[in-house]
């Protein structure tokens, strides 16, 4: 193989543009390196070359997700590359995002190697690392030096489609795939090793991590319910009657956003429930059971609460990953935000 | 935000931070033995419970039981 | 008997329909089992024995019993985290391969370990 | 108390005119041996073949794998309770043909799994392809009940290890290993400072084709209990479990159970070793609860430390081993547990059916739905055609060179929960 073929892509920051201000700065595409590029292009030396670096704004990719994935996809494809790295983004929440989606994109619909690199806090870690091999970087752009070392040689095993190794000997965050190697010991003296440093208070590493979970720190109380505009959100599947955009009974790929404006019941000849999660015929009877639209359309009528928000959005929890749920909410919260609602009622079944 | 459901702790390892428990997984805000305009007064009850909740600080995870 | 048997094992319910309530569901398949007593749960049926009785995988046999209480009483959040894992665990290996087309031998073969399941715990079960 | 295990070792197994050890070697008398197997009523014809490490030979299905043993001092024979009087073992000492076994294969339900390779991939994964085998391949009488059926391929690979053990009684072992359990009070005295430790282990309970017996008692009808480490070296607990090929524990690893070996190891250096609870893995949820707090209990009434819990089987046991695992550590004993994985065949499922944040020290024997090929053997001992019907085997496993495409979890003891290999998992 000769020189590897790489296109780099950066946001608006990275690329010496501006900062927040020039955060909706629409993709560019130039050849060759622009910032951070330079720094691997050293480490690749004769092995491989940035042809191409993307410019985005973290704002314009965010919040014109599909449009900007199809333009970035578009600039890479022209360049051919034999490997896709984005960022790395650091702690940047929103730049960690964009590289985590479009790098996960890339793969998706041009078949070639990606590499991104993130501090393991960024949201975007969490939400592509088990999609998108994601170097683990410091929590700054101070640690590029260093994030550059490790993602190097990891972009040209990618590329050259060598065989990956563990997350802890490549530096990259692991992605949940479980995979058989023989130990150097036998499991029962693993135990016993694991149990005497437990035991010791010492620190010893669990072969099987559990599923973990999330905390968020609450939101401080609406001061004024009657002033409040609420919106209503469901993992109970509630949709209108035959199901229009076919969300699945479970391992939902997407959610619903439905205008309830005007509507002051749910019926069973208008909604119903996509859900196959539990028995559906009382939600199907009267959907007002899973989604309170009669009951805040009154509340609403009598001044108790500001306005009832025109549309509901669904979803079917029933098997739904955590992180794909996790990536809906990151958008649809952003629509909430900007249509002005104050607070949400998410109901479940 | 407010979560309504009824098995709380899968709303407490998700993370939501104000929880109000509701009747059962296929009607969290309903109950079919119950007269069209009972289930109403049992539904606006539970929702009126959520908006408490909206308005209430909270320092960490809360279930609001009654 | 304060207890109902839902399977799809027609040993099963020839062999207790007279001592315990059985609701035999012949064509239902192994997952429509599992999913079944989902609801009931849902519905505050108590769950008696463990939805992956057997270590036979759930892409092996078709066949599946499972004993409920017959009371209703407040949903049990233990046991509707059993019969979730339960049909996550096995839509995974249906996943993985469907269920083969077995004999008639060998589906009978899979009838008794089912029916041996749980009929080591049926006899001396009080509550 | 106190046990001396006399290690005979065993490099080859031959056919001969006599059953004897001599030169490291195991004479197998054929016709003695199926004469004495073919005394059950229920077997229709018993046939033996020897399988060595590095031939290439595919033992499948197998039912169990047993270590012949044989008591040469103190009370009881070998298998307690099964093959001789109940009489409590695990005191005085007892001859081990260690590098020799019994396999038991022959078909007992129309499905079965479990396979032996002797050379090749397979035989990486399975500690028994290192092992002398002697394998009986038993036909039952026609139209025999499976539960019948189980019991009488059981107790055939019973009878042989006892058979091969006897002729190790006279032989001067290779080595002498020495266990000693003192009673608890003692144990406690002995090692003030060292911190006190058990080991729970579950044995399968749930029926057909998934039991096992405690001297003899069916462990579904026994309730969690102590248990002399030294009494599992002589047999106290006997597989009756052939379903889930990859994490059942055969008679085998039983005998060699590794976390009774390798607790040992660090008795009275790093830990207090005081002894082995046993509990069951019961399909009634009401039983489940009852063991594991009976279990939980019984931890904290011996007053240990810590605990190492070990699984067997797949699914239902899950929820065993979590409830164990988070009962003791709310009696604020710590826990390490041993379990396997299904987490796909691509390794990106959830692993286990239960989970709970206390199970913080986990160790695991392999993802068993990993996808393996076997390379053909020249010779097959059993019934290949039985591949396609196999847990984790499917149609078209069986190629058409006779190489075979699997999950791990046909492989005997592939993925075994006691710890006994050093397949493992991580997450990538």
């Amino acid at each position: 193989m000769g020189k590897v073929r790489i296109v780099h892509y950066i946001n608006q920051f990275f690329a010496g543009i501006g900062g927040e201000e020039k955060a909706d700065y629409k993709p560019e595409v130039r050849e060759g390196v622009v910032g951070p590029g330079m720094e691997f292009n050293k480490k690749f030396g004769d092995d491989a070359e940035i042809v191409a670096t993307i410019i985005c704004g973290d704002s314009y990719f965010n919040e014109n997700l599909d449009e900007a994935k199809a333009e970035v996809i578009e600039m890479v494809k022209k360049y051919n590359p034999d490997l896709f790295i984005a960022g790395p983004a650091f702690n940047a929440g929103r730049y960690g995002v964009a590289c985590g989606a479009i790098a996960e994109a890339v793969e998706e619909e041009l078949k070639i190697p990606v590499l991104s690199g993130m501090y393991i806090e960024n949201p975007g870690a969490d939400m592509f690392k088990s999609s998108v091999y994601i170097v683990s970087t410091k929590n700054s752009a101070a640690g590029m030096r260093h994030a550059v070392k490790t993602m190097a040689p990891l972009a040209l095993k990618l590329a050259k489609g060598e065989a990956i190794g563990a997350p802890d000997a490549e530096g990259y965050i692991p992605r949940g795939i479980r995979k058989n190697y023989f130990a150097e010991k036998r499991g029962a003296q693993r135990a016993v090793e694991m149990l005497i440093k437990k035991l010791k208070g010492e620190t010893y590493i669990t072969e099987y991590p559990m599923p973990d979970f999330d905390r968020v720190e609450p939101n401080p109380a609406v001061k004024d319910i009657t002033k409040a505009k609420i919106a209503l959100v469901t993992s109970g599947g509630v949709v209108p009657k035959g199901n229009p955009d076919h969300i699945e009974a479970s391992s939902a790929s997407k959610y619903g956003k439905y205008s309830i404006a005007g509507v002051d019941d749910l019926t069973e000849e208008t909604y119903e429930t996509a859900h196959g999660g539990y028995d559906p015929i009382y939600c199907n009877q009267d959907s007002d059971r899973v989604l309170p639209v009669d009951v805040l359309r009154d509340l609403e009528k009598e001044g108790k609460i500001g306005k009832l928000h025109d549309f509901f959005y669904t979803t079917t929890g029933n098997g739904t990953g955590v992180k794909i749920s996790k990536s809906f909410a990151e958008t649809f919260s952003k629509e909430l935000v900007a249509d002005g609602v104050d607070a949400v009622v998410l109901t479940s079944t | 935000m407010v979560h309504m459901c009824t098995v709380t702790p899968i709303s407490l390892t998700v993370g939501a931070n104000r929880i109000i428990p509701t009747i059962a997984i296929p009607y969290p805000l309903g109950d079919p033995k119950l007269t069209k305009e009972e289930e109403k007064v049992l539904r606006r009850k539970l929702v009126e419970k959520a908006l408490k909740a909206l308005e209430t600080e909270v320092d960490g995870q809360t279930v609001f039981e009654d | 008997m304060d207890k109902i048997i839902i399977t799809n094992n027609k040993l099963v319910h020839q062999g207790y329909y007279e001592k315990v309530e059985t609701l035999f569901l012949g064509d239902f398949t192994y997952l429509q089992v599992l999913e079944l007593v989902r609801d009931k749960i849902h519905k505050g049926h108590k769950l008696l024995t463990h939805p992956l009785s057997g270590s036979v995988k759930p892409n092996e046999t078709p066949f599946k019993s499972i004993i409920i209480s017959k009371k209703q009483n407040v949903m049990s959040f233990a046991d509707l985290s059993i019969i979730e894992e339960s049909i996550a665990s096995a839509k995974r290996f249906m996943g993985n391969q469907v269920t083969p087309a077995w004999s008639e031998k060998i589906l009978n073969d899979f009838r008794i370990i089912d029916l041996s399941l749980i009929e080591n715990g049926i006899c001396n079960m009080y509550f | 108390m106190h046990l001396e295990l006399g290690n005979i070792f065993i490099n080859d197994v031959q056919f001969g005119s006599q059953t004897k050890v001599e030169n490291k070697t195991l004479y197998v008398n054929k016709e003695e041996l199926i004469t004495l197997i073919s005394e059950d009523e229920h077997l229709k014809s018993v046939d033996v073949e020897l399988a060595k490490p590095g031939e290439s030979i595919r033992i499948t299905p197998v039912k169990d794998v047993i270590e012949p043993r044989v008591k040469v001092a103190g009370s009881g024979g070998i298998f307690p309770g099964v093959l001789t009087k109940v009489d409590t073992v695990g005191a005085g000492r007892t001859h081990v043909l260690k590098g020799a076994a019994v396999v038991t294969t022959g078909k007992v339900v129309g499905f079965q799994e479990g396979i032996i390779d002797m050379t090749g991939t397979g035989a990486e994964y399975t500690p028994f392809s290192k092992l002398n085998n002697v394998v009986l391949i038993c036909q039952p009488v026609d139209d025999i009940k499976p539960h019948d059926h189980e019991r009488a391929l059981r107790m055939a690979g019973l009878k042989a290890a006892e058979y091969f053990g006897k002729a190790g009684k006279d032989i001067e072992p290779d080595e002498v290993l020495s266990f000693e359990t003192l009673p608890l009070l003692k144990s406690i005295e002995k090692y003030p400072k060292l911190p006190k430790v058990a080991y729970v282990q579950m044995l399968q309970s749930q029926g057909l084709l998934h039991d096992t017996y405690v001297y003899g008692v069916d462990a579904k009808q026994t309730l969690p209990t102590l248990i002399k480490p030294t009494e599992l070296m002589d047999g106290a607990i006997i597989s009756g479990n052939c379903v889930s090929a990859c994490d059942k524990n055969t008679t085998y690893h039983h005998l060699n159970n590794p976390i009774v070996q390798d607790l040992f190891k660090q008795h009275g250096k790093e830990i207090n070793f005081v002894g082995v609870i046993i509990t069951n893995e019961n399909v009634f949820l009401a039983d489940k609860q009852r063991s594991s707090n009976w279990t939980a209990d019984l931890a904290e009434y011996l007053g240990v430390e810590g605990v190492v819990v070990s699984q067997e089987g797949f699914g239902n046991p899950d929820t065993d081993l979590i409830m164990n695992c988070k009962k003791i550590e709310e009696k604020g004993i710590k826990t390490v547990i041993v379990t396997d994985e299904y987490a796909g065949r691509n390794g990106a499922s959830q692993s286990l059916a239960d989970a709970d944040p206390k199970a913080d020290a986990v160790v695991t024997g392999g993802n068993a739905n990993e996808v393996i090929k076997l390379p053909p053997m020249e010779k097959i001992i059993g019934d290949l055609s039985i591949v396609n019907t196999i847990a984790g085997g499917f149609d078209g496993s069986v190629q058409k060179d006779g190489s075979l495409v699997v999950e791990l979890q046909t492989i005997t003891g592939a993925t075994n929960e006691l710890g006994f290999n050093k397949l493992t998992a991580k997450g990538f």
